[in-house]
């Protein structure tokens, strides 16, 4: 039982980092531009199809995964500077519409050019099988990769942020467009830049979870609302309240999932048990948001009123 | 008064609506009357829907779930009646009914307890923040409908016949188009009154400038529970028409893309203009319509089309034939 | 003079029977050919075209409309087809839900409606009706085979675990109503989701020697995966919806192996469903799917009928429905009372042709297999 | 002597390292004007903030009208007659100048929640409202957006909304920021003749406007009150003069 929990505790902190990876992407263009963009998890979806046809194609996952971050950031930069653009000076309404618009155009094209079938896509050989872990437990290597790459990333955009011109731009980008802008920085390109950037992280999380789940039209959709659950969560803007909300949320599904109709067992038969387990569990995160906003309605690490 | 350009552009709406199945009857077209139903249906949760987002500015992402407490209400009251089980027996018996009535009553009821106690935790928030809190309360009842297996869960709950309304057959289309449109035509009036009224300027002042509401001493909090309590029963209400033009309700109608499509009329049309949510769902159901039934992929031309319109025509369709809002 | 009367009676029923088939008969398709779960409906819907096209019967006029799988949207395309385009017959819809907001009104319309896969329980049992005929099956007869299939391979602690929504939770009560062993543990996932790490885990710690599983579309492509990948290795067993042609291919490898119940697969031996497999792979270039078989047989069974009466005899019609004349690509084919299908549930195992994974038929679950509903129906 | 109408006594607040109120203690006696003065960055804005209820101090108190109002949030101040103007006006933009004062009106009245009886024809709620614009010289504006109005304009709309208040004492936060020299004569003019109606706690740059307004003056220094007392007091003061003054000079 120890090493069962001990594997979830790992689960969770998998499908946290997973879940930063979308959003981070979400959060930073929100926290420079002010943009919301429904349209995030369609190009989650670019990434896994464009991972998906190339490594096909090649035959080599990694070159798919390449593929993937370069489609995912080319259809960013181009939707930022046909669409998007257009969409910062508008308040928050329009931001929606406009990118629910994206996502009917993203989600049939996809469809257009690849069938209405999901695609194949499998973990690369190095990183197929278990390993033994602490606590006796076996664990999938690919997931532990996810984990590792999940982490570098954070790691390298934390530097990203804190350390390198760009960064500071788009800290000063953050704080003030105005200012930014009268210290001489193409401030069109920067957002094109930082736009592309979270597709790019959108686009990578969608090859990461396409080889463990199915490629297909319309994927990104649930991954979307999980994401904008942890960034309202964490706050934001805030990279570091994306982090701790990923791995909140990654911890609260996995282990309610696992522990609820356990815990219900003690009041009632073990059908009704699972039955109300599995209901609250679906809804759990959502309590849990529901909770955070109540008590901080800024979330973690909000600033904005 | 005088009419500007927006009141005329109002009734042509109005002329329209009614016209359109009278035309399709005379023509034998009963599909097109399905659909100018569909349209008040939709056009009345947007009504509902657009107090306050439009007026009140609270951008609700939640209003799927008032849509589908609306339908429950019809499929639950009908299916204990259509079945002779009494909904509760202790303490004392509860029967259903299919009399529309009794049912708009119990889901306004429903949909304005449920709206004020969610109303009262997400309305401390604001921006993005209230945006997403209400999608995820939504989603909570969205997963709550679908588990829960004594109204059919994700099955949903068919109603079987259509719920009657005194001294009509709710089973011609157009009787029941006749009854939706008047059920609209009631909102769109209670709306426009209540935008003049004490209620309306408080609100839409609360819009503009809350810190101004509170140091005249109105807590803009309060004005807006009560207008966020308000259009969710009109959402309601609209909610238990739908549940009756299928004759079915699942949760579905509780789904983030309903949230997101009532979202699409009102913004379509025309975000805060009283005729704006019809005008946004007549031409997205005519859209869907008509591209639907040539192309394979017409959501395609759909998304690039609204996309434009989102782009190029500020102020939604209203905005666009009508000019900018005059001052409330 | 009363013979002469009879005969001319009967005279006149051969030649009504005899122009029968020349009156028109239009059938309104609603399906799902948008979003997510588009294949299923493309397949069913190119299955059913493809017997129309062979058929080349000029008297019958298809109507086809996608239902976004929204149930809404089903409803009022149903009154679509029913108001406006005054269909006779109504069929095409994959998912229960939908089937449940459509059927029940359509048939009480007095419209023909026969399903090209949804089959929910409600509508075998006391919710049964003389004008709803199931092509395909009813939903529990895949789970009902996939539990006689574990008891009779021996398994004694399977693992249950299907979607919290009430398709899922008949089919784990499906499963348990032919099988005689143990539950290992029972899990009810999420509608919709995507990981299952945290229930393969419990798999693992589960100590079961099998696991039943029935999560559709992207759902099952997800668990299989992630299953393979995690190297747990206790058997899988499940219906055929995961592991269905057109979902194989995305699915990979990590499907070799699987046993899943089908009441169809490719490699069924008669000559109707060696030539449909060949010119459905002709016609679309790519093989079958279940759907697409139930969408053949289903267009076969209209036409068999149409040959037989007029649709406008609603009596006579249904009878030569009931009658199922036709050459099914599952060999023979017989309605129960209840007007779904008896019939024999293979057990398929994944294995690769070539490159091309499919399935093969092992053994068989269930024969002549009728459904748990048909005594609560009275028509 | 009567009682004061508002009384701060040690009030307190820091942000950061920043104390923006350091043991302010103030009050405002019934007929007179009181003038809150003091460098760029005092703390005038914070204090008053403060008193209206918009931000809490950390420690002190806070009377009004014979009452602790430290625990009570901006709205019940403003219904227990407190009124403020903002330093940057802080209108409903898209509203007519006349609406902006029957919204204030309406809150007098104690009845929001009437949803049918159409506002602009409410008898009861116009004349006053009209009657506030006419006393400060926005009749012929009372159609106009108040976006569209001049700044000096938006200014004495400010003054009318707080007007409409009926308020047992005004908090007036710069009034005649921005406002071109007649203007400020004019509103100088019209406050002289306010605190008969109610007093007035005046903050305000316009020296002028304030030795020949105020009764009293208080020095506010880095969040610290380091005088109070009449014109000619603060005129003599030497700290204020190195202080503040002095410092202008």
């Amino acid at each position: 039982m120890f090493s069962l929990f001990l594997e979830q505790l790992l689960n969770g902190l998998q499908s946290g980092v997973m879940l930063f990876l979308m959003a981070s992407g979400l959060t930073l263009v929100f926290g420079v531009m002010g943009l919301i963009n429904l349209a995030h998890g369609s190009l989650y979806m670019v990434g896994a199809f464009a991972c998906a046809a190339v490594a096909a194609w090649t035959g080599s996952f990694w070159l798919g995964l390449v593929g993937s971050l370069m489609a995912a950031a080319i259809a960013g930069a181009l939707v930022e500077m046909i669409v998007i653009r257009r969409l910062y000076a508008r308040d928050h309404l329009d931001q929606v519409l406009a990118t629910f618009a994206l996502i009917l155009i993203f989600s049939e094209g996809t469809r257009w050019l690849f069938g209405s079938f999901p695609l194949f896509l499998s973990v690369p050989d190095v990183l197929s099988g278990t390993v033994v872990m602490p606590g006796g437990f076996q664990y999938p290597i690919f997931r532990l990769a996810i984990i590792i790459a999940g982490l570098t990333v954070a790691i390298g955009l934390f530097l990203l942020i804190g350390k390198t011109r760009l960064g500071i731009r788009i800290r000063a980008g953050e704080a003030d467009r105005g200012m930014i802008a009268a210290l001489g920085v193409n401030i069109d390109r920067l957002y094109t830049i930082v736009f592309a950037l979270g597709a790019a992280l959108a686009g990578l999380a969608g090859a990461f979870v396409g080889t463990t789940q199915s490629v297909q039209v319309g994927m990104g959709e649930p991954v979307l609302i999980l994401a904008f659950v942890v960034i309202v969560i964490g706050g934001i803007g805030s990279i570091k309240g994306a982090l701790i909300g990923s791995l909140l949320v990654g911890f609260t599904d996995t282990m309610g999932r696992f522990l609820l109709p356990i815990g219900f067992e003690a009041f009632f038969d073990p059908a009704s048990a699972t039955a109300i387990g599995s209901a609250l569990a679906s809804m759990l995160i959502y309590i849990v948001m529901a909770l955070v906003l109540f008590l901080r309605p800024s979330g973690l690490f909000g600033t904005e009123a | 008064m005088t009419m500007n350009r927006e009141t005329i552009l109002n009734i042509i709406l109005a002329v329209l609506l009614i016209a359109v199945p009278l035309i399709a009857q005379a023509m034998d077209e009963p599909f097109i009357i399905t659909l100018a139903t569909k349209v008040a249906i939709f056009g009345m949760a947007g009504v509902g829907l657009n107090i306050a987002l439009g007026y009140g500015g609270l951008v609700s992402f939640g209003h799927a779930a008032f849509f589908g407490i609306g339908g429950y209400a019809a499929g639950i009251l009908a299916s204990h009646a259509l079945n002779y089980e009494p909904i509760m027996s202790t303490p004392f018996e509860i029967n259903g009914t299919t009399q529309m009535i009794v049912i708009w009553v119990v889901a306004l009821i429903a949909s304005a307890v449920i709206a004020l106690l969610i109303g009262a935790i997400t309305l401390r928030t604001s921006g993005v923040y209230f945006i997403m809190i209400t999608l995820a309360f939504a989603q909570m009842i969205y997963y709550f409908a679908i588990s829960w297996p004594a109204y059919g869960g994700e099955d949903g709950l068919s109603i079987y016949v259509r719920n009657s309304f005194p001294g009509l057959n709710t089973l011609d289309p157009l009787s029941f188009f006749g009854l939706c449109a008047v059920m609209l035509g009631i909102v769109l009036a209670f709306s426009a009154v209540l935008i003049r009224s004490r209620f309306g300027l408080a609100l839409q002042g609360a819009r503009q400038n809350g810190q101004r509401m509170m140091a005249v001493g109105i807590a803009p909090f309060r004005v807006r529970l009560v207008a966020f309590v308000i259009s969710a029963m009109i959402t309601a209400w609209a909610g238990a028409l739908y549940a009756d033009l299928n004759r079915f309700v699942s949760p579905s109608m509780m789904s983030w893309h309903m949230s997101g499509e009532i979202m699409v009329f009102v913004i379509l049309g025309g975000v805060g203009r009283l005729f704006g949510p019809v005008a946004g769902a007549a031409l997205y159901i005519m859209l869907e319509h008509l591209l639907g039934s040539t192309f394979e992929f017409w959501q395609l031309p759909l998304g690039i089309l609204l996309l434009v319109v989102v782009l190029f025509a500020r102020g939604g369709l209203i905005g666009l034939l009508a000019g900018e809002r005059k001052h409330a | 003079m009363k013979g002469t009367k009879t005969t001319i009676a009967a005279l006149a029923a051969l030649l009504m029977a005899g122009t029968a088939h020349a009156e028109p008969l239009k059938v309104g398709m609603i399906t799902t050919l948008s979003g997510g779960g588009a294949g299923l409906g493309i397949d069913a819907r190119d299955g059913f075209m493809l017997a129309v096209k062979q058929a080349n019967n000029p008297d019958l006029t298809v109507v086809i409309e996608d239902d976004q799988r929204k149930p809404d949207v089903a409803v009022q395309l149903a009154d679509k087809m029913i108001q406006q385009e005054k269909v006779d017959v109504l069929t095409g819809i994959i998912w229960s839900n939908l089937a449940m907001a459509v059927v029940p009104s359509a048939v009480a319309q007095n419209k023909f409606y026969l399903s090209v896969n949804a089959a929910p329980s409600q509508l075998a049992g006391k919710g049964c009706n003389k004008n709803y005929f199931s092509v395909s099956y009813q939903n529990d007869n895949l789970h009902e085979a996939a539990g006689g299939y574990a008891t009779s391979a021996g398994y004694g602690k399977t693992f249950v675990m299907a979607p919290n929504y009430p398709a899922g939770k008949d089919s784990i009560s499906g499963f348990k109503r032919f099988y005689l062993g143990d539950v290992a543990g029972e899990v009810y996932t999420k509608l919709g989701q995507t990981d299952y790490a945290a229930e393969i885990a419990q798999i693992r710690a589960s100590g079961a020697d099998s696991v039943f599983f029935f999560l559709p579309g992207g759902m099952g492509i997800a668990f299989m995966k992630q299953y393979a990948q995690s190297g747990v290795g206790i058997p899988l067993i499940g219906p055929a919806f995961s592991l269905d042609q057109g979902i194989l291919g995305a699915v990979g490898d990590a499907a070799l192996g699987i046993k899943n119940t089908s009441n169809w697969s490719k490699d069924i031996d008669n000559a109707t469903n060696k030539a449909f497999v060949e010119t459905f792979q002709a016609e679309y270039g790519r093989l079958p799917s279940l759907y697409a078989s139930y969408g053949f047989d289903t267009a076969n069974l209209l036409l068999s009928a149409m040959g037989k009466a007029d649709v406008k005899d609603q009596d006579a019609f249904r009878d030569a429905l009931r009658a199922a004349d036709f050459n099914s690509v599952r060999g023979k084919f017989i309605f129960g009372a209840n007007q779904h299908p008896i019939q024999d549930i293979y057990v398929r195992e994944v294995i690769k042709e070539g490159d091309v994974l499919t399935n093969k038929i092992v053994g068989t679950a269930l024969i002549d297999h009728a459904d748990a509903y048909a005594s609560e129906c009275v028509m | 002597m009567p009682e004061a109408i508002l009384s701060l006594s040690k009030v307190t607040k820091q942000f950061g390292a920043l104390l923006a109120s350091d043991n302010v203690s103030l009050d405002l006696m019934p007929g007179e004007i009181h003038a809150l003065i003091g460098p760029n960055g005092a703390g005038k804005s914070t204090l008053i903030k403060q008193i209206a209820g918009e931000i809490k101090p950390d420690s002190g108190e806070i009377r009004f009208a014979g009452r602790d109002i430290g625990e009570l949030d901006a709205v019940e101040r403003s219904r227990m007659g407190l009124a403020r103007t903002f330093q940057v006006s802080s209108l409903m933009p898209e509203f007519s100048v006349l609406q902006n004062v029957v919204l204030a009106q309406q809150s007098v009245s104690g009845k929001i929640f009437r949803f049918f009886k159409p506002v602009l024809s409410d008898a009861s709620l116009l004349e006053p409202a009209m009657a506030q614009l006419e006393r400060v010289g926005l009749a012929d504006r009372a159609q106009m957006r108040a976006a569209d109005i001049s700044h000096g304009e938006r200014r004495q709309l400010e003054m009318a909304v707080a007007l409409a208040l009926k308020p047992r004492a005004f908090l007036l936060d710069e009034p005649m920021a921005g406002m071109g020299p007649e203007g400020s004569k004019n509103l100088t003019d019209f406050l002289g003749g306010l605190r008969a109606e109610a007093p007035i706690l005046l903050v305000e740059h316009d020296m002028d406007a304030v030795f020949a307004l105020a009764d009293r003056i208080s020095v506010l220094v880095y969040g610290r009150i380091i005088a109070t007392g009449t014109v000619d007091e603060i005129r003599g003061n030497d700290d204020v003069k190195r202080a503040y003054l002095g410092e202008e000079a």
